[in-house]
């Protein structure tokens, strides 16, 4: 059996990866898992500067989900560099820098670092709905959605992800400007924006009115969403939202997925990734599957 | 020895209405929970509630634990329903505890309503040190662990809202007249607390009065209980830190009130 | 307590009604619950000429939600002023017909006629996202958008609801297009499209491949749609989506919403509507809330 | 009286892996249910299943009544869970029946697999009129009722795709050599039947090939159970039919297979 998995010049061991924000910079799990089974670790957004993030209340259940407003909270570039990388390092695993800026000069000083500091790839966050001035213009405005890609393309060798918003009318448009633009992978969904009202207080249960929605709840919208963009682009999709269990993977993976990242399922299992990635292992034993690449965007219309 | 654990329910008493004690049989081997520490329980094995559910350790029975909760919402509602021989994941303990005495200190323990959950554990640990406790609930019926307080030979100072049992009124204010006779308070006095947010803000309100040092347990809404989420902050006089991480118990002049 | 809720010249006994599509013509609820106790009902969608619908399986479960790919299947215009109006006219209860059609003859046509044949009021279904022919087009493309609330609004004087769809990237646009158009309320959200694998067969769980997904996954989506909208238009909002409970409908209401409809709770619980509206009045009394017009839109931000 | 109620569990016994015994008591006043009808039942509160899935009557025992059932995914593993004393909330009977006899009928019973569940309930009203019986499993284990079958008179014939019992094979083939050893086989042989849609497809053209009459009992995803949602239809050659309303009993050749 072949886990080994090509998103275009990244090579992963495994197609099981971290969803950004979920995981920290995995130090936390490395007490539950070992690091060096995963395929990839994504890491939490960073930005040029640290942010303090939004106040709180910051999460509130919902059904099948959560709502998240952390407001891209992180100790900034410097800091990741200095802290984080280095015990990242240990592993045998690659690190993926999910990066977020206010303009695309701060995309570029990011990415530059970034790739000096050897991290294996970017993965552009364009789709925080929860920062005023985060990266949402660049998720929702195809124009400057386009040139920061190029940009940053321009300025950089490392493997480029850019990760879409399903915040739009057509998620397609997007993905296949950011293939046209030079993203070697696009990666989705992030969270789709809503909303929750405690009928006590009359307060929404977040400080930050509207946050992003996750876990099981989403997983339909985004298995649609990879399915339209496999039949749109060429370049390799990273399927997330929702997946809790390795069949979830596979129905991401049935859809047009190459690789898939795990998120809220690891706030309720710190294990999840790897228990995945067995049940993956399983799934292509029981039914003769030799490698992946049989599998993606395999369902039958 | 993992963080991460199952573990069988024992028993699941109701104590008095809607506030159960849980007895929880650990699987595998666990490390020894200090007080302060906190547990995140997945109530149920399926997806709706999703999230696992913080609570703090109340008894440490050596290799057996005890939770004390309240139903509040749809977790606790169907973690009531649990029955003996019925297993539940876990993860813990978590969090930081409560800090150890410096030889010199006079804890004064605060409780309000089930902020006694904590201290209960805490009194077990420092009962030789002979604290202080005032705990405070809105009627007799709430004011729970008495018996267990006074047998670790601690004689609470009670309050309740509707004065069925001790003084009227609130805790901090029963306090607040208790140190007012004691003045000047002997610096030495240092504040433990539990409690709902009002009463912790009235408790810094008062520890500021008589420039008290004091920590006090905190609660928010949670997801990984591990420290990567970033969701369960609240605003310290250091910048936003983390309930499950750097907390739940803060030093309670730290701590930012909106 | 005073539950009369003034939808403009709508005038419902109370707050609660149904969601079209989920509640069938009334008659098989009325073994469950007393019609002459609904706000209205809103009958499944209707088209000029009956339509057979899509091939089965139709629907599947989801986490806390379900997927449904219908295909507006429908007797037809003739067929329901013939067989089902006469019927719900024996209850002291609105009738609003949900209508669908391919152009705008077509919904001109249909509202004529249901004006004529003396229903309350006529949603526009321009956001039904499964049958290819039919309303999807008016409900991304403002500008056909627009054009058909116009038009319609120029041939009837019945109150016109337009039903708007959570697939796109800004709602408040289609909120004040249909403001703009002469809508005198809308009705949100419809169902978010979403599609589910099978791994077993390898095939999608609807034969449609995608469907609508409902239930209480999409309310936090919901809640914010009706909130963004309630910012923007000063018409009333009907808000629905994941609504099970009367706390789930007073949150619609503090987001913005002046009645609510109830979908996918129907099926779970066929005398939901009354529940939850039996929930609304304990919370209004609780409250010391004398009429909902006071908690419309209130919470606090 | 209504269809919509609650009912407490008496038993819930698994019968062989994965296959459990469910016995219900209602609540409240219940309409009889026939042979065909179906119960939409909530296995939890939870939202998570959301919906209420469809089980056939397996037998009505006056007021309690049973279904038989198998776990085969998240709602029925969840079901398996329920104790005695449970409480389930219920909507039924639901869906048309197997139609009565017609005098000069002589119904030929087919049950595959747990299509077993309603055809036994079929066998206990139609008994009298000495009913064949076709019945076949994977494996001799998967037969169930077969003590129940033949205490009301009844011996079916039996095949088992592993032929661990009764013909090696399916049991259409089987049928289908019985058919043929007739021939011409009496018209007024009359098909119910009850199994997976292999099956079913391939006793659909069993029954055109020696034009038989007949009815099936049939399968389908369904939200409402009421008739409402439009989401159970088959197609028939009638146009698409509900499966909870105009079903789920169907006559064999108005179904087209795709
Ligand atoms: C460190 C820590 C220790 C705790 N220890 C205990 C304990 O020993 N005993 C006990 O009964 N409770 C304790 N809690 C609170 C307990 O976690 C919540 O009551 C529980 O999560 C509510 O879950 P639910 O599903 O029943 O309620 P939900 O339906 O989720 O919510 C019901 C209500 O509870 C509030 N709530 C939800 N989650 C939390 C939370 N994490 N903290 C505070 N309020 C919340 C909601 O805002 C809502 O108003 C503790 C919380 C924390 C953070
Ligand atoms: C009229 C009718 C009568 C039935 N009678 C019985 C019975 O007596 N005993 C019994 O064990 N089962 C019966 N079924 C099937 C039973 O409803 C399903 O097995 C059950 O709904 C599966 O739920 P789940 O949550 O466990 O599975 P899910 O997790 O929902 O799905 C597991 C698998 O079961 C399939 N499935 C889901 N729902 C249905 C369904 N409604 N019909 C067929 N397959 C489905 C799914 O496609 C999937 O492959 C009946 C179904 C109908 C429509
Ligand atoms: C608490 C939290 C924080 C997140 N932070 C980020 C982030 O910093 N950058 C990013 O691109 N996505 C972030 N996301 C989105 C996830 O990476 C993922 O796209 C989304 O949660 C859907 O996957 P899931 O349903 O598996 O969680 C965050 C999600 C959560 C729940
Ligand atoms: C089975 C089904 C059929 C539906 N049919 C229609 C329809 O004909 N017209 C329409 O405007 N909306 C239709 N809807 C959408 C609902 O009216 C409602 O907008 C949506 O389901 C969200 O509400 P809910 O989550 O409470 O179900 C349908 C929904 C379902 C589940
Ligand atoms: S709960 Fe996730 S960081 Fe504290
Ligand atoms: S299940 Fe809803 S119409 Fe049959």
């Amino acid at each position: 059996m072949n886990l080994t998995t090509n998103l275009g010049k990244l090579k992963l061991k495994n197609p099981v990866m971290t969803a950004s924000g979920t995981f920290g910079y995995g130090k936390e799990y490395s007490e539950f898992i070992d690091l060096n089974n995963l395929g990839a670790i994504v890491v939490k957004g960073i930005s040029l500067k640290p942010m303090k993030g939004n106040p709180d209340p910051r999460i509130c259940e919902t059904p099948c989900g959560m709502l998240n407003a952390i407001g891209l909270q992180n100790a900034g570039l410097k800091e990741f560099i200095k802290q984080q990388l280095p015990y990242l390092r240990n592993f045998n695993t690659k690190i993926i820098v999910n990066i977020l800026g206010t303009s695309i000069n701060e995309y570029i000083e990011l990415a530059e670092n970034l790739e000096a500091a050897g991290v294996d790839a970017i993965e552009l966050n364009v789709s925080c709905p929860n920062v005023k001035k985060g990266g949402i213009v660049f998720g929702t405005d195809i124009k400057i959605f386009e040139e920061l890609i190029r940009d940053v393309r321009r300025r950089t060798r490392l493997p480029l992800i850019t990760k879409l918003s399903p915040n739009t009318a057509d998620i397609k448009l997007f993905a296949k400007a950011a293939e046209d633009a030079g993203s070697d992978i696009i990666s989705l969904i992030n969270t789709i924006t809503g909303m929750s009202i405690n009928i006590k207080t009359r307060r929404s249960r977040l400080a930050n009115i509207t946050g992003g929605l996750s876990g099981p709840a989403i997983r339909p919208v985004a298995v649609r969403m990879v399915w339209e963009c496999f039949k749109t682009v060429k370049v390799p999709i990273i399927g997330m939202g929702g997946i809790i269990s390795a069949e979830d993977a596979i129905e991401f993976i049935l859809a047009g997925a190459s690789a898939v990242a795990v998120g809220t399922a690891n706030f309720v299992n710190p294990i999840a990734t790897l228990d995945i990635l067995e049940g993956i292992k399983s799934f292509m034993s029981g039914n003769n599957i030799k490698s992946l690449k049989e599998l993606t965007g395999t369902v039958k219309c | 020895m993992s963080r991460l654990f199952k573990a069988s329910v024992i028993e699941n008493r109701q104590v008095i209405k809607n506030h159960f004690l849980l007895t929880l049989h650990p699987l595998d081997n666990i490390g020894k929970p200090r007080p302060g520490n906190f547990f995140m329980i997945s109530v149920d094995n399926c997806l709706d509630p999703l999230l696992k559910r913080p609570f703090s350790i109340h008894r440490w029975l050596g290799r057996d634990f005890q939770i004390l909760y309240r139903v509040a919402g749809k977790g606790t509602s169907i973690l009531s329903n649990r029955k003996p021989g019925d297993t539940l994941e876990i993860i813990g303990p978590l969090g930081n505890a409560f800090p150890s005495l410096r030889s010199n200190n006079k804890i004064i323990m605060v409780a309000g309503g089930l902020g006694i959950a904590p201290i209960l554990g805490l009194a077990e640990t420092i009962n030789k040190y002979r604290p202080l406790c005032f705990y405070g609930a809105r009627t007799h019926e709430e004011l729970l662990c008495i018996d267990e307080l006074i047998s670790l030979g601690i004689e609470p100072v009670i309050s309740t809202d509707d004065g069925s049992l001790g003084e009227k009124g609130n805790i901090v204010d029963v306090l607040k007249k208790y140190l007012s006779s004691q003045l000047p308070p002997p610096p030495r006095f240092c504040l433990y607390a539990c409690g709902p947010g009002p009463m912790l803000i009235a408790l810094s309100d008062l520890a500021k009065t008589f420039n008290l040092k004091g920590y006090i347990a905190l609660e928010q809404n949670m997801a990984c209980g591990l420290g990567t989420c970033l969701g369960c902050v609240v605003n310290t006089t250091d910048g936003y830190k983390r309930v499950c991480r750097e907390g739940p118990v803060f030093p309670i002049n730290e701590v930012i009130w909106e």
